[in-house]
Formats: structure tokens, C-alpha cells, sequence
């Protein structure tokens, strides 16, 4: 079982790090991540929503639908919790 | 043939599936469901009948329901092969239904409702290939047909019967997805349609190694043909009640195979492209093989019921035969030999299920001498004995002489031997059986077949015994079907 | 062999992260014990999360708040601020691993109650038994 | 657990009166805190999850320093759950109420035809509502989740 | 902008928002239970009935959330896949709520309200998932339903807990998994709305990073969907799941997870990379399809218990779908996603056919099941029939996906997969006449009977479960006489990327 973990977890290493190999260098601004979406996000929130705080307003508004979901996932877990763990009154 | 749209083939089908409700309904009363059973059996052959004029004047009828799959509706259609098989099993099975009374009232069977439900699902799955417009409409009754047969076979639910049915099961429902099913889709890819036409759909349309490897999986898949190597389920389902027997494994199931690989040869591949590749005789080889055999290992059964169960394996095989040839006459004769064979062995097959209630005697050896107490039973294994082997003057002989004379038309002299042998195998197997009932005095206490056994068994015993006596004389309904199907 | 070590030294994030959520994978398949296996779940998730981060950073940019005023007077120029979106994306990953965690822990205070161990083995020892 | 709670008993663990006294004059600080923190969200970091947490954890801690079966008398859990319900419901209704009066989901500048104050006004305020709602049930949740975990469900004695 | 075009939005959050209600009003009393459940999800069957329409007569349309034009808001897709697969989910749901309102009053009294929510959250995360098309908000969805997952099988008795945990494990490695595949794709793309990424990826060169995007995005859904090899924790989380949860895990999951990875498929890495440029990969996926399906198959003849069998089908029906997927060809195509929907309709017949059985007979051990057809009639034939659907007897729903799966297969050459099928249909031949003979050609010993089926006026199940397993077992031959025109509508949504 621990040859068997150990194997799968270098294996599942090396496929990363063979995938990180076409990324742009650390940091650098014009990569494609730092570029195409975020750069509107930075350029356009403060008019489109007067946030200055970008994060709060991508999650609050742009994904705000992920946002809402997240809420409802941590809600999920206390019920979860509460169904599993609570033993009935009855 | 021309066709008109109408709704009597769907109305031919649906009755006894439709009847199975009322059956089950009225479990409580006996008598009300008995009588249910009469009236649908009795409604179907009528609605079947009401259709048989316009056939026999070359016309039609079709009912065609939404595509099920795009291009691939689920579609009847009356034809005159379908129109001859329909008439023959509907008219069988108000024959089988009295007999089905007697022999469970006598022997006090359990859970008869279920019985007679199963018998008319059957039933309306055996109409419905007769009547399928399509390789996919007959694909899908002929599944239903064995699973709706599967309660019949197990019926007394002891372990003997449960290996029965998984035999049954995997022989049949195997075979049919194993090969059938890879085989229709295969059809379906290389054509785009599976409409049955006469002449055949393939034509031209695939490469010679599929069509052979398409032939080959068709043959194999209708195991209900029991061609040999897939003729062992036949004397497994024996375990059956007589009634079941005699009608499915004398009548419907069996006949289903056979139909089915008439429809293929006939309306799928079609004559002229089989003989091109003369995969018709190699065919007509391959099943005189189980021809012989078949007659050869009937000859060593004891039990009654396995014999009959072997013979109708070789007298199957006859029908393919004649078709396989392909020759005006030989397909006449296989088609015809449809209807006499089963006119012949449901009479058999009722004998032995009117011995068994009289004596609960299943082995041969141990019936010397009952034909001095039964001989009414007696004349009548008389008579479809003689059927089956083809003397005159019975029906049988019609059906054998049309497949000779296929054979000198084909003029393929060893098939013809092989016939004419497997003839004499027949009368080998079958007149002993006669011949000790009458004549060896076998140490048997007295029965009395008037009182030991009731008329609702003698009855259709003696109308199918007459039937196929007179079937020599008046055939020329079923000759003109024939003509009609074998295309001269 | 300098082109590899540079190449190294270039994106040695990945190479961190990758590590992590090795020991992480490693434990959550190999470990016996459940507690160590949710840990691995989290070291994983954490893993996961520094990736995240790690993506959007830009060499000496400013982190992503700005001024209201001054922007919507003139502009902003996106290479002197943080990439926000990963952020965005990754607070909602803690909160999803949070809650996974929690059940997690949920099902594991059951499992004690049942078998009285949280050792696999023994676990199912008891399941033979 | 029992183990955990044996100990706790043996060390008469949260039997210490400088834990609670310097605990009941620390939280209040806390959860104002956690309140600016959602508050303030726009314009520094922070935002509804993490004030929801610094919120819960002020209560964590009460219940820490305290036993659970005081805290509950003060803050019930059925009180809890509705907060936690409240929240999310906050959110999703919010996100509704934009689709039902005519706009497409989570679109807060739909809301402008309820109470005019410019689409983009509606934006920033609309962010804000649901940051409350989150702040609501992270805060619950967290709570709940401590409650139960702690005491196996049972609601007795906690840590 | 009329609520017309919300309609979908609502089909989503009405189930979700009644999860809040029930849990506020549940505690209150337990007769808001069962209008709380069933209500929100008539609606919503109704709605998707509506959208699913409105596809059919103005085609596929995008929804922005918020308003914000993609890909920097969210957007959502509303075409012929997802809305069926909306209808389906709502449909199921629906009918299994009945029978799992019955159960849950046995199994948790006083906690359906629970219960409850989770269910419906879960129903209303499933709908999000189908109608999503931002790559990430997929991962917070997938996160949901499998959270509430997680709560209602840990919440059975016995073994139940130790069976979640192991899907906890192996469920997160699976949602990692993903995860880091959308952040290789955000690195190498910058964005996270599919159509967008699939857009970018034409432009980029297919490298490495793209490669392991596949890979790990492929790894973590086949981890979730149970295929064969990563199969491990479906048996034991679906057959000690309480089984007021299994008859609506059960179908829905693995279905909605083949969903997403038919989506994937076409709208992030379009087909042209998946099927054609690792042809090796392609066929290598057919492969282990074949291996799943036939390893599957005999696992299942092994069980000598219902639900844990019925289980094994699920993964052996999972290799016939990741099969028709990669065959990469229409008709291969066309039978996975006729087969998620059919597949779904027979499971929850399965499903339910074990619920009612079990209300009367306790266990499900097969020696248990002596002469149930004599004693429950209804429920034995509609579990026979969804036997027969499973084993592709026409005219059940079953045949008609395994006969385009049957053509895909012959057509691109792939005799194995078609081997592979039919043994698979024998199998089932076996596995469910065993289970004929058992409940038909033995009895029930008097004493057993005496104590099972004493003082009732029926020896059926009760009404509640009855009702919806007699539905869905008519709805599967409806299913199947009705799939020409399911087939028409299915092809309108994947022949623009074939």
C-alpha cells in the first residue's frame, strides 16, 4: 500500500512539474494568468462598482455567484455536521 | 402484394396483451377467466382470419407506430408467410386453451392465473413476429416471446424445473443477444433500413465477409430454430406442462425461430443474392446434418416427451431446408410444412399430455399395451405420426413431396436421400410406439381413457388428429399462401 | 545542468508546491490512521492554495486596493497591482476545504463511537470479527 | 473525546477565573472587531468571511472559557441555526430579488428600480448585503461546528 | 428581459431556497416536511419542462449571472444537454422524494427536516452543475453536492461512516484534482469561462501544461464518477448509504459527473484535442471502458446482496458511457448521453424496487428473497422490468442506448467495447434471473412470512414507495418507445461539435 502511495504520489509530481515546464517565469506580469482577465478586473472595477478593494468586489459581484454557492457549502457542512453527529431526541 | 394502412394487425396483437389484464383480474373466479382466455383466443383468430380474403387477393395491410429509433418505426405488416403462420398458431391456441383446462383442472395445478396470462402474452408476442414489418419489431417480440415463455416452462417450481429454465434462459435469450442482436445492427449499418422485402435489402449493399459473418450470426441467433449445436433446450424445456409443450415447443416458439430465419433468408438477404453466393445450399448441408442426427438420437429416447422434443428438432430443420434451397417448390414445401408439422406434433405432443393424465406415464417402455385402453388416443398418435413422417393420406405428405421436389428442381440428389432416410428414421421412431400400444400386452391396470381423462383434452385432440387428416385433401388455402410467400 | 538549476531557481514555486502536495497525496493514500489522512487532505488543499497564490504575484506590485479617487480620475495601470482573481478563488477554496474538514472530523467522531479506534487496521479487525 | 474530556476534567481545565474574566472583557473587543472588519470590507481587507470568523471565534472562545451548557443559556443553538439560515438567506434572496424584479441574477444594479440611488451605488451597496449575509452564517456555522464537534453532538459539557 | 428568461435561475433556486425554509419551518413541525419537499421540486420539473421547450423552439441561449459579460462574469448554458439533463434531475428527484419522505420518518424520526435540507441543496447543486459553464464555479458546485453527499450517507447506520470517510478521501483527491487542472488551464489561458478557454487553447500551442490540465481534470472527474479502476468507494458508500438517500444519490451522481465530462469534452478541450490528437489516449480510454465494463460485471455476479450489486451495475454502466464517450463518433456520442438519461430512470427504478422491498423484508441478502414474487406482485415485475431495461430488452429504455453504443462501437472498429457490452448483458441476464428464481421458484418459509408480512392489510410496500417505483418503471418503457425524438434532440446539441 505505501509503494503503491509512494509511487502514485511522485508519479503524480512529475506530471505537474513536466506541466509546470511551459509556464511563464515567476512574477512575471505579462503572463497570460496576470493578463487577460485580471487586467480588466483591475482597470474596470472601480468604475463599474466604486470598490476599491478589487477583491471584495470580484467576489462580491463579477463571481458573486461563486460566492453565493460558497456560502451555501459552509452552510451544507453545519447541517452535515449537525445530521451526522446529533443523536434524535426521540 | 399491395399494402393498406389499418389497424387490425395492431388490434390482432394487443388483444391477448391486453387480455392478459381481465385474466389477472378475475383470479378469484375460475370459470370467468377460463372464459376470458376462450374469448380473446377466439376474438384473435377471428381478427386474424377477417384479414386472410384480401391476403389471399394480394392485398396487404400495414400499421406502422412512431420511430422508435430515427428512421426505425415499430411497424406491422400483414404478408402472406405472416398471414399462414398467424392463422395456423391463433387457431392452436383455442385448441391448446380447452386443452389447458382439462389438464390443469385434472392434475390440480397451482397458480393457473399466472399460467393463462403468460399464455396469452406469448401468444400476442408470437402474432407479433408473425406480423413484424421490420428486422427490429421482430427482434423485440421475438425477446418478449422468451421471456414471456420463461413462467410457462418453470411452471411446477421444483430444482428439476429451475436448471430447466436457466437452460432455457441461456440458450435462448444468449443466443438471441450473443449473435441476433450484433447481427440486426449490422443490417441496420450497412443498409440504413430494416424493412423486410421480398428480394432482400442487402443486396450490393455490404462486402462479401460481412455478409457472411451477418448470415452466419443470424443463423446462430434464432436458437429457437434449434439448429444444431443450439437444439439442447428444446428436450430442457420438456419439464413444461403438456399444454405448454405441445403448443409452444410443438407450435409458437419453435415456428418463431424458423420464421425468423425465413424472414431473413426470404426478405433480407433474398434469394437471388444467396444463390449467388450459394450460401443457401451450404445452409441446406448444414441443417440436414441436424436432420439425421436429430432423428438418430430421437430413436434412443425413452421418455416420450423428449422424443417428440428431438423430432420436432429434425422436422424443424426440414422447413429451413426447404427454404434454404430456394427453389419455387422447396420454399413452398418448408413454408407448408410450417402449418403440417404443426397440425402433426400438437396432436402428438396432446396424446402424450392426455397418456400422461390418464396414466402419469412419461416413459415408452412402460406404455405396452395402453393403445387396448386408449384408442382413441392411440388413433389419433396414429395419425399425426403418420403426418409427421408423410405418408399419405395426411397432411404431412403435401409438405414432403413440394420439399422433393425442391430437391430434384435444385437437383441436389444426396439432400433428397438424406430426406427420404430421415423419413424412414421418422416411421422408425414413431410406429413402435404404436405398435406396443396395440399389439404387446404390457401389465397395465385398467384406465379408461372416456373416464380418466376429460374431454376437454380428448376434444381438441381429436380436431387437430382430424385437422391435419384432412389437411391432404383441402390445402389449397395454405398452398396459395405459400405460392404467395415463396414469390411464384 | 545551469539551465536546469535556473530553470529551478525561476519557477521554484512550483517546485515547492508540488512537494507539499506530494506529502499531502502521500498521506491521505498512505497513512493508516484517518486523522493523518484528513491532515494530508488540508496539506493537499494548502498546497493547492500557495499554487493558486503563487500564480497571480507580479514582480513589485502593490496589493490589489486602490485608491477610489484617484483611480476613477486617471486610471490605474494593471502591472503595478497584485493579480486579485486568484485571491478571489482561493477564499473560496479555503472555505470549501473548511467545510470538508468539518464533516470530515464529523464522520470521524461517528467512526470513534462505532469502532472506538480511528486505526484502519484495527478498524478492520473488528469488521472481520 | 471522553480522553480529551477526563483531562480537561483532571486539569480543571476552564475553572480559571483570570481566563474568564479577562475573556468576558475581551470579546466584546472581538466582535466589534469582526463587525469592522465586515464592514470595512470595501476598502481594506476584509470582507464577510473573515469578519464571520473573528466574529465566531469571539463566541468559541465564551465557550471555551465557560462550560457549553452556560453558553448555549445566553446564545441557544436553535437561535444559531436561524442566524445561520438567515444569512445564506440573505444572500440567495438578494440574488433572487435581482432576478425578480426584472434584472438577471445577482445583478444588484436591477435593484436601482426598487430605491433609485444609480445602478453603480446599487453595485457597491448590493456587495455589501450579502457580505452581511455571509458574515451571518460563517459566524453561525463556525459556531455550530465548534458546538458539535466538541461535544460529539450531544451538547453537554464541550471542551 | 422578461421572467421567461430567468426561468432556468429559478429552477435552480426555488429547491434551494425551500432547503432554507424547511430547515427554519422543519423544527416547527414535521408536516411542513413533506410540501416542502415535494413542492419546490414540482416546480422546478414544470420549469425545466418550460426551459427544455424553449430550447427545443429557440435553441441553445447563454445567461450571464450578474449581468457581466463573459468571461468576467460567470455565464451560464442553457442548450439541449443541460436542459435535459435539468428535466432529468428534477424529474428523479421528484419521484424519489416520495419514497424517501417515507423512509426518512423510519429511519431519522424528528430529523427529516435535515434530512431534507441536505437533499434538497443537493438537487439544486446537481441542477447548478448541469447549466454552469465557468470552469471553476463547476469545482465549487461539484464541492456542494458532494459535501451533502458525504452528510446523508454518514448519516446510516453501522458501516455508513467509515464508507463516507473513504468517499471524503478519495472524493476530495478527485475535486484536487480538478482543481489543479483549471489552475493549469488559468495559467496557460488566463481565464476560466469554458467557451473562452476553449477559444484561447486554439490560439496557444498544445504543450505540456495543457496535456496535464487534461490529465488531471479527466483523473479527478473519473475519480468522482466511479470508473473502474478508481472505482473503490462507490460499493460500500452506495450500499450502506440510508436508503432514504441512495434512491436519489444513486442515479443522479455518477450521471451528472459523465455530464460534466461530456461537457468538458466539448466545450473546454474541444474534441479535435481530446479524441484526435492523442489518438493513443482515445483509444487507451475505450480500452480500460471494456476492461470496466467486464470487470464490473463479474464483481456484481460475485454480491450476494441487492443494493451491492445494484451498485457494481452503476460502475459497469459507468464503462458503457466513458466508453460511448471516447468512441468519438456520433453514434457512440449519441448512446453515452441517451444512456445517462436512461441509465438514471433505471437506477431509480432499481433503487426504489430495494426500497420497497426492504420496508417489508428487512435485509437484502438474496436468501432473504425466497417467494417475493408471490408475496409483493407489483414491486417484483417493476423490478423486473428495469432488469430487463438493464439487460437492453426492447422495447425498455435500456436496449436503445446499448443499441447506438452497439453501433458506435462497430463502426469505429472497436470490437472489444461491443464484447465488451454483450458480455455485460449476459451478466446481467445471470444477475437478475438469479434473482427471479430466488423470489419466484422457492418459497418462503410460513414462519419468516408470519413474522415479515403480519398484521398488514397488503403485503405490498406502503402507498409512498409503491406510487413512485411503479412510475418510474412505467417510465422506462415510455423512455424507450419515445427515443426517436429524444435522439432527434440529443443530436441537435453534440452533431455541431462531431
Amino acid at each position: 500500500m505505501k509503494i503503491f502511495a509512494l509511487f502514485a504520489s511522485l508519479l503524480t509530481g512529475a506530471i505537474l512539474l513536466y506541466g509546470v515546464q511551459d509556464f511563464a517565469p515567476w512574477g512575471d506580469p505579462a503572463s497570460p494568468a496576470n493578463s487577460h482577465v485580471s487586467s480588466y478586473y483591475i482597470k474596470q472595477t472601480v468604475f463599474e462598482t466604486h470598490v476599491p478593494n478589487i477583491v471584495t468586489a470580484v467576489l462580491g459581484d463579477y463571481r458573486g455567484y461563486d460566492t453565493m454557492f460558497e456560502t451555501v457549502v459552509i452552510f451544507c457542512a453545519g447541517m452535515a455536521v449537525i445530521c451526522v453527529l446529533r443523536r434524535s431526541r426521540h | 402484394m399491395t399494402y393498406t394502412h389499418s389497424y387490425i394487425p395492431l388490434a390482432a396483437v394487443m388483444i391477448s396483451l391486453l387480455g392478459t389484464i381481465p385474466i389477472t383480474l378475475s383470479k378469484r373466479k375460475p370459470i370467468l377467466r377460463e372464459s376470458w382466455t376462450l374469448l380473446i383466443s377466439l376474438g384473435k383468430f377471428a381478427l386474424i382470419a377477417s384479414m386472410l380474403p384480401s391476403v389471399l387477393s394480394g392485398q396487404g395491410f400495414v400499421w406502422t407506430f412512431v420511430d422508435v429509433l430515427p428512421g426505425l418505426p415499430i411497424a406491422f405488416r400483414v404478408d402472406a408467410m405472416g398471414m399462414l403462420f398467424a392463422l395456423v398458431a391463433s387457431f392452436l391456441w383455442i385448441c391448446t386453451s380447452f386443452f389447458s383446462f382439462g389438464y390443469l383442472s385434472k392434475l390440480k395445478k397451482h397458480s393457473k392465473t399466472r399460467y393463462y396470462t403468460s399464455f396469452s402474452l406469448a401468444m400476442s408476442a408470437t402474432i407479433g413476429v408473425a406480423f413484424a414489418a421490420n428486422l427490429l419489431t421482430m427482434y423485440m417480440f421475438y425477446e418478449i416471446l422468451s421471456l414471456a415463455t420463461y413462467p410457462l416452462v418453470t411452471h411446477d417450481q421444483d430444482c428439476r424445473v429451475r436448471s430447466a429454465g436457466r437452460k432455457y434462459l441461456s440458450y435462448i435469450v444468449g443466443t438471441s443477444i450473443m449473435f441476433a442482436l450484433p447481427a440486426v445492427i449490422m443490417t441496420y449499418m450497412a443498409v440504413g433500413s430494416l424493412d423486410f422485402t421480398p428480394g432482400g435489402i442487402l443486396t450490393g449493399k455490404a462486402s462479401a465477409p460481412m455478409l457472411a459473418l451477418i448470415f452466419c450470426l443470424f443463423i446462430a441467433g434464432f436458437a429457437k430454430a434449434s439448429i444444431m449445436p443450439f437444439h439442447a433446450w428444446i428436450p430442457a424445456a420438456m419439464v413444461a406442462p403438456a399444454p405448454v409443450s405441445s403448443f409452444l415447443h410443438g407450435v409458437a416458439v419453435v415456428k418463431v425461430g424458423v420464421f425468423s430465419i425465413l424472414r431473413v433468408i426470404l426478405d433480407i438477404f433474398g434469394p437471388d443474392l444467396l444463390r449467388s453466393l450459394d450460401y443457401g445450399v451450404m445452409l441446406a448441408y448444414f441443417v440436414s446434418f441436424t436432420i439425421l442426427v436429430a432423428s438418430l438420437v430421437a430413436l434412443t429416447q425413452d421418455d416420450l416427451k423428449r422424443r417428440l422434443a428431438y423430432s420436432t428438432v429434425g422436422q424443424l430443420s426440414y422447413i429451413v431446408l426447404g427454404v434454404a434451397l430456394l427453389t419455387p417448390h422447396s420454399t413452398q414445401g418448408g413454408i407448408l410444412h410450417i402449418v403440417m408439422h404443426a397440425f402433426g406434433k400438437i396432436t402428438l405432443f396432446f396424446c402424450s399430455g392426455c397418456i400422461y393424465v390418464a396414466t402419469h406415464k412419461r416413459s415408452i417402455s412402460e406404455m405396452d399395451g395402453l393403445g387396448k385402453q386408449m384408442p382413441l388416443t392411440y388413433a389419433a398418435f396414429f395419425i399425426g405420426a403418420l403426418s409427421i413422417i408423410g405418408l399419405p393420406p395426411m397432411g404431412g405428405f403435401i409438405s414432403k413431396w413440394n420439399l422433393l421436389l425442391g430437391t430434384l428442381e435444385a437437383n441436389q440428389l444426396p439432400i433428397l436421400v438424406i430426406l427420404l432416410a430421415s423419413s424412414l428414421l421418422n416411421a422408425a421412431y414413431f410406429l413402435p410406439i404404436v405398435y406396443r400400444g396395440f399389439f404387446s400386452n404390457g401389465t397395465n391396470e385398467h384406465v379408461n381413457e372416456f373416464r380418466d381423462v376429460p374431454y376437454y383434452c380428448l376434444v381438441p385432440m381429436c380436431v387437430t388428429a382430424l385437422v391435419s387428416f384432412v389437411l391432404f385433401f383441402y390445402h389449397s388455402v395454405f398452398v396459395q399462401l405459400a405460392k404467395i410467400a415463396a414469390g411464384s | 545542468m545551469t539551465d536546469l538549476v535556473s530553470g529551478i531557481v525561476a519557477k521554484y514555486n512550483y517546485w515547492i508546491y508540488v512537494i507539499l502536495m506530494m506529502i499531502g497525496l502521500y498521506a491521505m493514500i498512505g497513512k493508516r490512521n484517518l486523522v493523518k489522512k484528513l491532515l494530508g487532505m488540508n496539506i493537499f488543499q494548502t498546497a493547492i492554495i500557495l499554487f493558486f497564490i503563487s500564480m497571480g504575484v507580479k514582480r513589485g506590485a502593490a496589493i490589489p486596493i486602490l485608491d477610489k479617487a484617484g483611480t476613477l480620475a486617471n486610471g490605474v495601470d494593471p502591472v503595478q497591482i497584485l493579480n486579485p482573481l486568484p485571491h478571489v478563488l482561493m477564499l473560496t477554496a479555503i472555505v470549501v476545504s473548511v467545510s470538508v474538514t468539518g464533516v470530515a472530523l464529523a464522520v470521524m467522531i461517528r467512526i470513534y463511537r462505532e469502532y472506538g479506534t480511528l486505526e484502519e487496521d484495527e478498524i478492520l479487525e473488528k469488521l472481520d470479527r | 473525546m471522553n480522553l480529551i474530556r477526563k483531562k480537561a476534567a483532571k486539569r480543571k481545565f476552564g475553572d480559571n477565573q483570570i481566563i474568564r474574566v479577562s475573556v468576558r472583557i475581551m470579546a466584546p473587543f472581538i466582535q466589534l472587531f469582526g463587525l469592522y472588519v465586515i464592514a470595512h470590507g470595501h476598502y481594506s481587507p476584509g470582507g464577510g468571511f473573515q469578519g464571520g470568523v473573528v466574529l465566531g471565534a469571539s463566541f468559541i472562545l465564551l465557550s471555551l472559557a465557560f462550560d457549553l451548557e452556560k453558553t448555549l443559556k445566553s446564545f441557544s443553538e436553535s437561535m444559531n441555526a436561524v442566524m445561520a439560515n438567515i444569512g445564506v438567506l440573505i444572500y440567495t434572496g438578494t440574488a433572487i430579488l435581482c432576478a425578480l424584479v426584472g434584472g438577471l441574477f445577482l445583478d444588484y444594479a436591477a435593484l436601482n428600480s426598487i430605491l433609485p440611488i444609480g445602478p453603480i451605488e446599487w453595485r457597491s451597496l448590493g456587495i455589501f448585503i450579502v457580505e452581511i449575509g455571509v458574515g451571518f452564517a460563517v459566524m453561525s456555522i463556525m459556531l455550530s461546528l465548534y458546538w458539535d464537534l466538541s461535544s460529539g453532538g450531544d451538547m453537554d459539557k464541550g471542551l | 428581459m422578461n421572467s421567461y428568461s430567468n426561468l432556468h435561475m429559478y429552477v435552480m433556486a426555488v429547491p434551494l431556497l425551500s432547503a432554507f425554509a424547511l430547515n427554519l419551518m422543519g423544527r416547527l413541525s414535521r408536516y411542513w416536511v413533506l410540501p416542502l419537499t415535494v413542492g419546490p421540486l414540482l416546480f422546478s420539473t414544470i420549469g425545466s419542462v418550460l426551459v427544455l421547450v424553449r430550447v427545443a423552439s429557440e435553441g441553445a441561449f447563454s445567461y450571464t449571472v450578474g449581468n457581466w459579460k463573459p468571461p468576467y462574469g460567470i455565464e451560464l448554458l442553457v442548450d439541449p444537454l443541460s436542459s435535459m439533463m435539468l428535466l432529468l434531475i428534477s424529474v428523479i428527484a421528484l419521484i424519489a422524494t416520495f419514497s424517501a419522505n417515507a423512509w426518512a420518518r423510519r429511519e431519522f424520526p424528528g430529523r427529516e427536516h435535515l434530512f431534507f435540507t441536505l437533499y434538497l441543496i443537493q438537487v439544486a447543486g446537481m441542477m447548478g452543475l448541469v447549466l454552469t459553464a465557468d470552469a471553476f464555479n463547476l469545482y465549487v458546485l461539484l464541492e456542494i453536492t458532494s459535501i451533502t453527499t458525504y452528510g446523508l450517507i454518514a448519516m446510516g447506520k453501522g458501516r455508513a461512516p467509515l464508507a463516507s470517510f473513504n468517499y471524503i478521501i478519495l472524493g476530495s483527491i478527485g475535486a484536487c484534482f480538478y482543481l489543479l487542472g483549471v489552475g493549469y488551464l488559468y495559467m496557460i489561458t488566463g481565464s476560466l469561462n469554458m467557451a473562452d478557454i476553449a477559444r484561447i487553447i486554439g490560439t496557444v500551442n498544445h504543450g505540456p501544461a495543457l496535456a496535464t490540465a487534461f490529465a488531471f481534470v479527466l483523473v479527478g472527474l473519473c475519480i468522482k464518477m466511479a470508473f473502474f479502476p478508481l472505482h473503490g468507494w462507490l460499493p460500500n458508500a452506495y450500499s450502506f448509504a440510508p436508503t432514504s438517500a441512495s434512491m436519489m444519490i444513486a442515479p443522479l451522481m455518477t450521471k451528472v459527473t459523465i455530464y460534466l465530462i461530456v461537457r468538458v469534452i466539448l466545450s473546454v478541450f474541444t474534441p479535435e484535442y481530446v479524441f484526435y490528437t492523442h489518438q493513443a489516449v482515445q483509444s487507451g480510454m475505450v480500452w480500460a471502458a471494456s476492461a470496466a465494463i467486464i470487470c464490473a460485471s463479474s464483481l456484481a455476479l460475485g454480491q450476494r446482496e441487492l443494493r451491492r450489486m445494484f451498485s457494481y451495475i452503476i460502475v459497469a454502466e459507468v464503462g458503457y458511457m466513458v466508453g460511448g464517450i471516447w468512441l468519438a463518433n456520433g453514434q457512440g456520442m449519441t448512446g453515452a448521453v441517451l444512456h445517462i438519461v436512461n441509465d438514471a430512470l433505471m437506477t431509480l427504478c432499481l433503487f426504489l424496487a430495494a426500497a420497497a422491498m426492504s420496508s417489508r423484508i428487512g435485509s437484502l441478502s438474496f436468501d432473504n428473497l425466497n417467494g417475493l414474487c408471490r408475496k409483493m406482485p407489483l414491486t417484483m415485475s417493476a423490478f423486473v422490468l428495469a432488469g430487463l431495461s438493464i439487460i437492453g430488452i426492447p422495447p425498455t429504455c435500456g436496449f436503445f442506448s446499448k443499441w447506438y453504443l452497439l453501433m458506435g462501437g462497430i463502426e469505429t472498429g472497436h470490437w472489444e467495447f461491443v464484447a465488451a457490452l454483450l458480455f455485460s448483458s449476459l451478466a446481467s441476464v445471470a444477475l437478475f434471473f438469479r434473482i427471479i428464481e430466488f423470489g419466484y421458484l422457492r418459497d418462503m418459509e410460513d414462519k419468516q412470512a408470519e413474522i415479515l408480512f403480519k398484521a398488514t392489510p397488503s403485503n405490498e410496500a406502503p402507498m409512498m414507495m409503491l406510487a413512485p417505483l411503479l412510475v418510474s418503471a412505467a417510465s422506462l418503457i415510455l423512455v424507450g418507445l419515445s427515443s426517436g425524438p429524444i435522439v432527434r434532440f440529443v443530436r441537435t446539441g453534440i452533431l455541431k461539435f462531431l
